[in-house]
């Protein structure tokens, strides 16, 4: 289980900004995090980067309860 | 830093000025008219986790005081939330003693900004707005 | 232009913004402590025959906005005179909707200033001043 | 005859900033300004630029009374 955010186009996507996801890998929770919202966001997770804690994170990275994934499509700033 | 409150270009690069530096570069982003996808942008609309952002924008200044080490003064400030037009999105400012290392550094700032700085922007027009679709994916920081 | 009044790049970057510019590229220089070869120098005074440096200065615009087509505004400021440590000598404001093109007419500026533009500074020191020795043989305006 | 603008470091080289100088060419001017003002001022005028009429100008220039000649030593403008 861990805590999931959703960034800019990723959190209008899913309809939601910041959820709870069960999971122990990463991979786990972002199989959950499609079927929960749909085509829509699986379109746009597949073109973002997924961070743990803050930092990039292999799809096998483990996840625990206290963990932060953070959705981040690309991006658009300047 | 990333801030809600309006930015001043003259602020920053009045505090960039330096006894040694004989070279202010300042760079400022502004809202424009038209975008990618529409010709009568009105706003944008800034969004992002600061944390994150402030992360990656203290890392790119790192990474440019590494490899211009001349550098004297050098800041990045972005704005978020809505922003209307002609309104600053963001200001970079960079002094050095030697004016090519100012301009080459400031120039790095916002390009590497626009690559590796987790920001997203939604463009309002007269009737609508949606997700600016000129986007680039997420890269990591440069290394220096 | 060139002007015995204080310069601010504040004044002309303002006036650089325009509706359809998303960047602002600002150049300025600032008497520093030290030159090539005095390392306490206190101010700089610039002198000129005016209508030649002007007359320069005009050309340099345009031939950065025949190169740069995509420039909006741009603009050049020499102040002469005397100018103290840490005050404004020149200033250079550049928008456009690309900030390539901003900066790399903003730097083809002062680049081509320094070796086209009819200008003599001296340096200011505790107890003496002499005529700058970091100088440039007078060039001709170049081509677009 | 012509009238002579001596600028920056040429100026303090001369001693003088405007002058009037007999010549029929811009060379024979330039020759009675090296005599008039000595060997200094004949050090920068070997590195400077010369303009007649705000325009660069050949040695062999015909000058007339009502011409300006300005001496433009090595620059150091910005």
């Amino acid at each position: 289980m861990a805590r999931l955010i959703l960034l800019g186009p990723a959190r209008d996507a899913a309809g939601v900004g910041v959820d709870t996801v069960d999971g122990d890998s990463l991979e786990v929770v972002l199989v959950e995090a499609v079927r929960r919202y749909g085509p829509k966001f699986e379109a746009i997770l597949e073109v973002s980067r997924v961070w743990v804690n803050g930092e990039p994170a292999d799809s096998a990275a483990p996840i625990s309860h206290d963990d932060e994934i953070s959705v981040l499509p690309p991006v658009s700033g300047g | 830093m990333v801030t809600e409150s309006p930015l001043s270009s003259d602020e920053l690069s009045a505090w960039a000025v330096r006894p040694n530096c004989g070279a202010v570069v300042t760079f400022s982003g502004v809202v424009r008219n038209h975008s990618r996808d529409h010709d009568d942008v009105l706003a944008l609309e800034y969004e992002t986790n600061p944390k994150f952002a402030e992360a990656r924008l203290n890392e790119i200044v790192e990474v440019a005081r590494e490899r211009w080490t001349s550098l004297e003064a050098i800041a990045i400030h972005h704005r978020i939330g809505r922003v209307e037009l002609s309104e600053t999105t963001v200001v970079v400012a960079v002094s050095s003693p030697h004016r090519s290392d100012a301009f080459d550094a400031a120039r790095f700032c916002i390009d590497t900004l626009k690559e590796t700085v987790p920001m997203w922007k939604r463009e309002f027009w007269d009737g609508g707005s949606a997700w600016s679709e000129d986007t680039s994916p997420l890269l990591d920081t440069p290394r220096p």
